[in-house]
């Protein structure tokens, strides 16, 4: 594993200068919305968090850091090699590769179009989608996120938005209970799922759902999906483990230990086959790791929007 | 609807084993007695039980002569198969209405013959057996029930007839219809006892779904001489096991799962159980994941040490979860303490989980009695006077005042028949001044 | 019906009527019930044999009932199900028709018969049962239930919780009762407590409550430093003997020590001490009570460490939890404070030890001279180990507490939440395994804590771990009070754990071998307080029960009977009675001579009939089931008449 | 030998690490936690109880392993929150870091 | 037995009412009863075959293991069948009887 | 079944608190057992004095089964009593050259079927083979 203490103060350092892990400029990272007729002005704001447009970014590094992971080399060529504000500046942003910041923008929109047919009253400005910084309150740098959180929030609360739709586990929880705690500033956050009012038709079809750790235990959302699915006509086939009892993916150790998230996601992995069914995620993360397994793995907006 | 009255002295709620103690206990000192059970059957979950511990003595051989001194006292009247709708009043005029649910057979003509059992041709899981084995659509609930009288689950009956033609007595009534009742009584004891934890709120345990994880009561079954298989097989395939366990404290003194107190009998009887396996099976590895072995009560401790000595595995460690193995087989997680220890797996070919208790009843809405924040009725003078509720004129006894071991029950029964008989002692004298 | 020859066999025996049942074709489908009635016919003293479908149905009641009535028969055989589930039912209908309910023989002929066996042999053997009941029938004569005069007096031995309790119900039941208390304090070793565990209930509002009760019932005498010196009699009729007398030199000195500063009067309650009802005797005088019952309720006393079991009585800062107790109501007393005192000493951390004096294990621990070793658990000392920590965390924060326990056995309603609140009050806990008890040893050196626990911990991997503190307190158990007086004089049993053996834990819980004497509480087993008083209840309820029906006891009719005809005065029987004091030599004038004969004690037989297989003359039998009923049934059973 | 020191788990209250007494030391966190690394993560939460606290700083690295998946809180039968405890062991691990 | 006439057909008609109300629990019951039927024929034609073991019943009938288990603890109970010797982990189970196979199908 | 085996008739002293339930619950269970089987119902069995069971076997039965509730005889001290006679009785039979095993002592509780059937079983098997009593002496 790597250093967790090198690695925090790199992505402490890249949160605090460019409010953005990867030290990259939101507006370099947050392009899926570009084309897509998005209101400014509504009742909702549409929050992403980052979440979905950085998982471009984590998939390439990861690569990188796997390979040097528990070598001699690795406190020397660690992820702060990968990941300096040299190559923020430089050569980062292209690394993502183009085929997959359209693959995770087009779940942004696809949720934006289920939003849209349920009615929703919503908006979205891209300059107020800031990261959550979920990712030093996890790796323990609680006065790194503290100092985040209150600027977005802040930022948030100033521009008046009192109510977001957010499209992730990390940011919901993110949004939904440490920020209250830590910046004392409450939003009235919901899922895009738990917005959704419409029955679509997917009748015949039968997946698996892997409720994210977030959605399953923290937050307790799991039956939500579930019974969106049940009104669609789509069968669950339930994965042994599941809602409260759900398996990790392995994502959360990824900057630390590649190797480790790889030997947890492999036993989740090897859970989520036995049903035998395509398999439908709702984090980023989650769907991020199985589509590196080789799982037959879609987000569940993307399931949804076939059958709206 | 007019509605029969009968009057008692007092009124017992639950023919289990504290049930009959208060009510013969009353009865012995000439009070009259009614005893309303909710199931078809009198004698509780005890008489459904194999051996008892510490003395390993046939659950049936205690609780049959208590089950048959009450059906013949001349002081007791039982009704069973009867819901408590209200129990209403006070100082010393209680008003029971009690709703007798149809067996669709006349309980005074039946004759207990099972002719009609024999005949039925539909086959149903029976509860009884921990769903292991068969009964018929009209069957005598289990074979030391008492009253020996058959009733009919309309659920799975045919209505093909059979049973009313074969009955010796004609004692089959497809028509029957609940019969309401009141019962008229001065005091009441409630010995309404418990239920298991149920095996739906444990996800890590598998929610009942893993083949080869059975209840402690289901364990039972498989141990006590009328059970489905007459012998301990493993219910996925009628394999002998080789290796069984137990798993201590699921359901109980586990907040996640919403009950964090202790429910007292669980170690016992698991060590109970291991010991009459290790006669059953005598070649199986026997093992109890426990995590503080609460041996407390007399002749306990040494009963578990007994256990230790006959090659019982005892092993500390709470198991985090179950899964299932290879060919029916079942894998349990936990982490094995001390020096050596670790997170482990280990595969049994049947596994028990040693369930809590939670009660079997909640008075809210039929009566004023109180429940304590573990759901199970409250006492008001549990040190002094450990028998007393806070409903004028009503006494609890057994497990419906908390998980308790059947010699703890049967004492309690005592002191709550003695406490209901001095209240109508102090009846008694208060009308004997007034007059 | 009354077939003439056979007549001139058995007159003028009894005459039996058989009643065979069908009973809907559980028997008939094996048993050719026809068959049986023919052959019934021909058995010895058989006058009339019928059959039904259902012989308990009315009808089938009838017809016995009728045959009595109108004098046909005196004796009734019913060939049917098992006896448990209708002997009562025929016996009742006997009796409704005049008839003496004990002329009744019953024949299972279905669950040991049609349900077990079929084809031929069912029948053959159905009939040969239907035989050997009249064979027994015509030996039965009627019998009635015994009545023993009864005094409605109960006398309770012991004045803790237990005693109190149950004489305070038996006085609520209208019965006479004695209170005997060796001591001169009501409120046994519970006034000894402070708060208990887990209700908080306080001792001193609830032993002076429950002593006031006492004394202020009319219907109770209690009689303090009073001892039980004389026992005889039999239940309903007990003489006791007891002996009230000043405290010996030095006995509870300090007790009456504690009393004497409080200043408290008689009836008072003194904090750790209890209630003295009364002023302490100059004389010794002695008293006889004649009573029906008697309630030992002779309590326990807390194990007394050995010299040198952790620390104990070599360093000083080692003290039980009793000791604790008291301390922790004198801190409370004396106001609380951040750290709690010990004889102006601050704790500023202090261990508690679990198991000391309870589940000893032989080969671990050592027993020594005269101190057999204990092997069961004492039942409470987990919680109120527990819930004193919670106390002093609670009441002195300073203070820091380590736990040191085998298993933590809070298993009563409420006493889990005691041990969750001892970790919410930051009670650390360690885990021993017997074989590696925790070591105590005293001038630390390091620091200024004066001792340290070590303590392999079970928690930690196995790692030694070590604990400094200022106090340690041992959870000692409880052991029973010396009563080998009572045992001697009373004949009770005792189990191998020395507390007093109940007949049978669940059929008679409260129950003693000796019919009409009851156990309540800790001098049967340990138990808490609220325990101690469903027990004290329990046993007042029996007794209540023996004495219900005022001024006799009805007894079951089968008891020995002598035939003082045949008897020769052997004594043999008397040998071989298992119960003491229920056959008994005495004189008697036989035929104008004075010889020594057996006498039945109703009240103390149990009817087991060990007395009948050693009386050379067969002149001692119990009645309705005697040797020659039996004899008769055998012969009855290989009879060549009835072969088939 | 090792040495008792409660006032460690005192000091972590300031990190949000206040129920480490809670953990009765049974095992299901360990026994359930995807790491299956050992006695991880009730190891941990043991060290905090008798104040080992150089063993957490010498093998903070532990630390950072967990996934933050919540197993191990949701399991918990006395509601101990291993997870959260680990979690605070980190804004305590970091907070010495940033001290040194 | 004897009440016949205007008795008996008021039960009938009774009956028939009775019927039609509970017309879905009994049709449920009924196909249960056609099921259970099925499935005690083909398990006592491989009893019929000689002593056999659930695994061997469960794999030449088709039917699973634990209801092959379920069927034989129930045929048991009723006197259709009896446990034979032990063979391996297993036991053996037979018919008890020619006739009362016939009344069991 | 056969003349012969019918004649060995067995004896059967069963507890009504343990071992007469006992053999009902048998009956319950619809299992089965010869029919040269008499039940009587006792008290206890510590009543029979040694020269009853001699008769009996005088009488022609066969064999003897004492089932008891054994140790847990409500008697207390009754079952040991009980015991100590049955070895006096052996003698007994030894030396009227009756083999032993015709009486046999037994503890059968309230539901321990097939304890009870066991014991039938064996006693039939043994009363059968050997066959009247008092002709093991010839045989011999």
């Amino acid at each position: 594993m790597y250093n967790p203490r090198y690695i925090i103060d790199v992505l402490a350092d890249n949160i605090r200068k460019t409010r953005n892990p990867f030290g990259a400029g939101n507006g370099t990272v947050n392009k899926w919305w570009k084309g897509v007729n998005l209101r400014t002005e509504g009742d909702a704001m549409l929050y992403t968090g980052l979440m979905y447009q950085l998982m471009p970014y984590i998939k390439k590094t990861t690569k990188q850091i796997e390979k040097f992971e528990d070598t001699t080399l690795a406190d020397y060529v660690g992820l702060q090699k990968y990941v300096p504000k040299v190559m923020v500046k430089s050569a980062f942003v292209f690394m993502a590769s183009r085929k997959d910041k359209e693959y995770f923008g087009g779940i942004l929109r696809n949720i934006v179009k289920l939003l849209e047919r349920s009615g929703v009253d919503f908006f979205y400005r891209p300059k107020l989608d800031y990261y959550s910084g979920i990712l030093l309150y996890d790796l323990g740098d609680l006065q790194g996120f503290i100092e985040h959180a209150k600027f977005v929030a802040g930022k948030l609360k100033e521009k008046g938005i009192r109510k977001v739709i957010t499209v992730d586990p990390h940011t919901t929880y993110a949004l939904k209970v440490l920020y209250p705690k830590y910046t004392g500033i409450n939003f009235e956050v919901k899922t895009y799922f738990e917005r959704l009012n419409f029955k679509g038709n997917g009748y015949g079809k039968q997946v698996t759902l892997h409720d994210p750790c977030f959605y399953g235990r923290y937050l307790e959302l799991s039956d939500v999906p579930a019974r969106i699915l049940d009104e669609f006509g789509i069968e669950n086939v339930k994965v042994r483990n599941s809602g409260k009892f759900t398996g990790c993916c392995g994502g959360p150790a990824e900057s630390i230990s590649p190797a480790l998230t790889k030997e947890i996601l492999s036993r989740r992995y090897a859970d989520l086959k036995e049903t035998g069914k395509p398999i439908v995620a709702m984090c980023p993360i989650c769907l991020g790791n199985l589509i590196k397994a080789g799982a037959d793995v879609q987000d569940l907006s993307a399931l949804l929007a076939d059958c709206a | 609807m007019s509605t029969e009255t009968m009057k008692f002295d007092a009124l017992i709620l639950g023919g289990g084993i504290a049930g009959l103690q208060a009510a013969l206990d009353l009865a012995d000192q000439d009070f009259k007695v009614a005893i309303v059970e909710k199931d078809a059957s009198i004698g509780g979950k005890m008489i459904r039980l194999s051996k008892v511990f510490p003395t390993l003595d046939c659950a049936s051989c205690i609780t049959t002569p208590k089950m048959a001194a009450a059906a013949h006292h001349e002081n007791v009247k039982i009704f069973t198969y009867c819901d408590l709708e209200s129990l209403e009043g006070t100082g010393g005029k209680l008003t029971a209405s009690v709703r007798q649910k149809p067996r669709f057979v006349d309980e005074d003509k039946c004759i207990g013959c099972r002719q009609c059992e024999y005949n039925c041709p539909v086959m149903v899981s029976d509860p009884e057996q921990g769903g292991f084995s068969a009964r018929k659509a009209i069957y005598i609930p289990f074979s030391n029930a008492i009253p020996q009288t058959a009733l009919m689950d309309v659920e799975n009956c045919t209505l093909c007839g059979k049973c009313s033609k074969v009955c010796p007595t004609e004692a089959v009534d497809y028509f029957q219809e609940p019969r309401i009742f009141t019962i008229e009584a001065k005091t009441a004891v409630m010995t309404t006892g418990f239920e298991l934890t149920p095996l739906e709120n444990k996800v890590q345990y598998g929610e009942g779904k893993i083949p080869n994880v059975i209840t402690s009561l289901e364990m039972e079954r498989l141990l006590a001489p009328h059970g489905p298989y007459n012998r301990v097989l493993r219910p996925s395939d009628g394999m002998e096991p080789d290796s069984v366990a137990f798993i201590q404290c699921a359901g109980s003194r586990d907040k996640s799962m919403g009950i964090s107190y202790c429910s007292r009998v669980c170690c016992m009887y698991a060590i109970k159980q291991a010991m009459l396996l290790s006669g059953a099976l005598p070649l199986a590895d026997i093992a109890i994941y426990y995590m503080d072995i609460r041996a407390f009560g007399k002749g306990y401790e040494q009963f578990f040490q007994n256990a230790m000595a006959m090659g019982i595995a005892f092993i500390k460690g709470k198991v985090a979860r179950i899964d299932a193995g290879e060919g029916g087989a079942v894998r349990l997680h936990y982490e094995a303490q001390g020096e050596d220890g670790g997170v482990r797996t280990a595969d049994h070919d049947l596994v028990v989980l040693s369930l809590g208790m939670v009660p079997a009843w909640n008075p809210a809405g039929t009566c004023t009695v109180s429940t304590g924040d573990d759901a199970f009725i409250k006492t008001i003078r549990p040190k002094v006077a450990p028998t007393l509720t806070d409903m004028e004129g009503v006494f609890v006894a057994g497990a419906a005042a908390g998980p308790k071991d059947i010699v703890d029950t049967i004492v309690e029964a005592g002191a709550a028949a003695m406490e209901a008989s001095k209240y109508l002692a102090s009846l008694a004298r208060t009308v004997k001044a007034a007059a | 019906m009354v077939d003439e020859k056979r007549d001139q066999v058995t007159a003028p025996g009894p005459k039996v009527g058989v009643y065979v049942c069908h009973c809907g074709g559980n028997i008939s489908d094996h048993v050719d019930v026809e068959k049986v009635c023919e052959d019934a016919k021909g058995i010895p003293g058989v006058v009339t044999v019928k059959n039904n479908m259902f012989m308990c149905s009315d009808p089938g009641q009838q017809l016995i009932m009728e045959d009595l009535k109108n004098g046909t028969i005196d004796r009734v055989v019913v060939a049917s199900c098992a006896p448990s589930l209708h002997e009562s039912t025929f016996r009742s209908a006997i009796s409704r028709a005049g008839g003496n309910p004990y002329t009744y023989e019953h024949a299972n002929i279905r669950e040991q018969v049609s349900w077990v066996h079929h084809g031929e042999g069912a029948t053959e053997k159905a009939t040969r049962l239907v035989a050997a009941a009249v064979g027994k029938a015509r030996e039965l004569h009627p019998l009635e239930p015994f009545r023993v005069d009864a005094k409605r007096h109960a006398t309770v031995i012991g004045g803790g919780v237990a005693g109190l309790r149950a004489a305070k119900d038996l006085a609520d039941r209208g019965i006479q009762v004695v209170l005997i208390e060796k001591s001169p304090f009501l409120g046994g070793w519970t006034a000894h407590w402070d708060r208990l565990s887990p209700t908080e209930d306080d001792v001193s509002e609830l032993i002076p409550e429950l002593c006031r009760q006492v004394l202020d019932d009319p219907a109770v005498e209690v009689h303090t430093c009073s001892q039980v010196i004389s026992f005889e009699g039999f239940i309903g009729n007990f003489r006791l003997g007891f002996r009230k007398e000043p405290p010996a030199e030095g006995a509870y000195a300090e007790e009456i020590e504690r009393m004497k500063q409080s200043g408290a009067d008689t009836g008072d309650f003194i904090p750790h001490v209890g209630v003295c009802p009364e002023p302490l005797p100059e004389a010794s005088e002695e008293q006889t009570v004649e009573t029906g019952v008697v309630v030992l309720a002779t309590g326990f006393r807390p194990y007394t460490p050995r010299k040198g079991e952790y620390g104990y009585g070599e360093i000083k800062e080692v003290i039980t939890l009793p000791d604790l107790i008291r301390i922790i109501a004198e801190n409370r007393r004396a106001g609380g404070g951040q750290l709690l005192q010990v004889n102006g000493r601050k704790i500023r951390a202090m261990a508690m030890i679990h198991c000391v004096g309870s589940r000893q294990i032989p080969g671990i621990h050592e027993e020594t001279e005269g101190r057999p070793l204990n092997q069961y658990c004492s039942r409470v000392c987990c919680g109120a180990t527990l819930h004193a920590a919670n106390l002093i965390r609670e009441t002195h924060p300073g203070t820091r507490i380590f736990d040191f326990y085998r298993d933590i056995r809070t298993y009563g309603r409420g006493q889990e939440e005691v041990y969750e609140k001892a970790s919410d009050n930051k009670v650390l806990f360690f885990r021993f395994e017997a074989q590696d008890p925790p070591e105590v040893s005293g001038n630390a050196g390091e620091g200024d804590f004066p001792v340290s626990v070590k303590v392999k911990d079970t928690l930690t991997f196995g790692e030694e771990i070590e604990t400094k503190v200022d106090l340690v307190v041992l959870a000692v158990g409880m052991e029973p009070n010396d009563v080998s007086d009572l045992v001697e004089m009373m004949k009770l049993p005792v189990g191998a754990d020395r507390f007093l053996l109940e007949v049978h834990p669940k059929l008679r819980p409260v129950e003693l071998s000796v019919s009409g004497v009851l156990v309540a509480g800790t001098s049967q087993a340990p138990f808490d307080v609220g325990e101690t008083c469903a027990a004290a209840s329990a046993a007042a309820v029996k007794a209540s029960a023996v004495l219900a029906r005022g001024g006799f006891v009805e007894l079951d009719p089968f008891i020995a009977e002598i035939d003082m005809g045949k008897c020769k005065g052997t004594g043999a029987c008397v040998e071989a009675c298992i119960v003491d004091g229920a056959l008994r030599m005495v004189e008697m004038d036989l035929d104008g001579e004075k010889v020594l004969r057996p006498e039945v004690v109703p009240a103390l037989c149990q009817g087991c009939g060990a007395c009948t297989a050693v009386c050379p003359e067969n002149a001692i039998n119990v009645s309705g089931w005697t040797l020659k009923q039996y004899e008769k049934m055998v012969e009855m059973i290989v009879s060549e008449k009835l072969a088939a | 030998m090792t040495q008792v020191n409660p006032e460690f788990a005192e000091k972590l209250e300031d990190f949000g690490v206040d129920t480490t007494t809670d953990c009765f030391n049974c095992g299901t966190c360990a026994a359930i936690c995807p790491l299956i690394y050992e006695h991880f993560p009730r190891k941990i939460i043991r060290y905090v109880q008798i104040g080992a606290k150089d063993r957490i700083l010498d093998n903070y690295e532990d630390l950072w392993k967990c996934l933050h998946c919540g197993l191990c809180i949701q399991t918990c039968p006395r509601e101990a929150d291993p997870g959260d405890i680990i979690m605070g062991l980190r804004r305590f691990v970091v907070d010495q870091w940033r001290r040194s | 037995m004897n009440g016949m006439g205007s008795g008996k057909e008021g039960l009938k008609e009774a009956m028939k009412r009775l019927r039609k109300e509970r017309k879905e629990m009994i049709a449920a019951a009924a196909a249960k009863v056609k099921a259970q039927n099925k499935a005690v024929r083909a398990i006592m034609e491989q009893l019929r075959e000689g002593p056999r073991t659930v695994p061997e019943i469960a794999d030449a009938s088709g039917i699973p293991t634990d209801q092959v288990l379920w069927y034989l603890a129930s045929l048991k109970k009723y006197g259709k069948v009896l446990e034979g010797e032990k063979d391996g982990s297993y036991f053996r189970y037979q018919a008890a009887g020619a006739e009362e196979e016939q009344a069991a199908g | 079944m056969s003349g012969r085996e019918n004649e060995a008739k067995i004896l059967i002293l069963a507890t009504e608190d343990c071992a007469y339930p006992g053999a009902n619950a048998v009956g319950q269970a619809h299992m089965s057992y010869p029919e040269n089987t008499y039940i009587l119902r006792v008290r206890a069995p510590v009543m029979f004095p040694e020269r009853f069971y001699l008769d009996c076997f005088e009488k022609g039965i066969y064999g003897i089964i004492i089932a008891s509730c054994g140790v847990e005889c409500p008697y207390e001290g009754a079952y040991e009593a009980l015991a100590s006679r049955i070895d006096k009785v052996y003698g007994m039979m030894k030396e009227r050259g009756l083999d032993t095993r015709r009486l046999r002592l037994t503890g059968i509780c309230t539901v321990c079927t097939r304890a009870f059937v066991k014991e039938v079983n064996q006693m039939n098997e043994l009363v059968t083979e050997l066959g009247p009593p008092g002709t093991e002496k010839k045989a011999a």
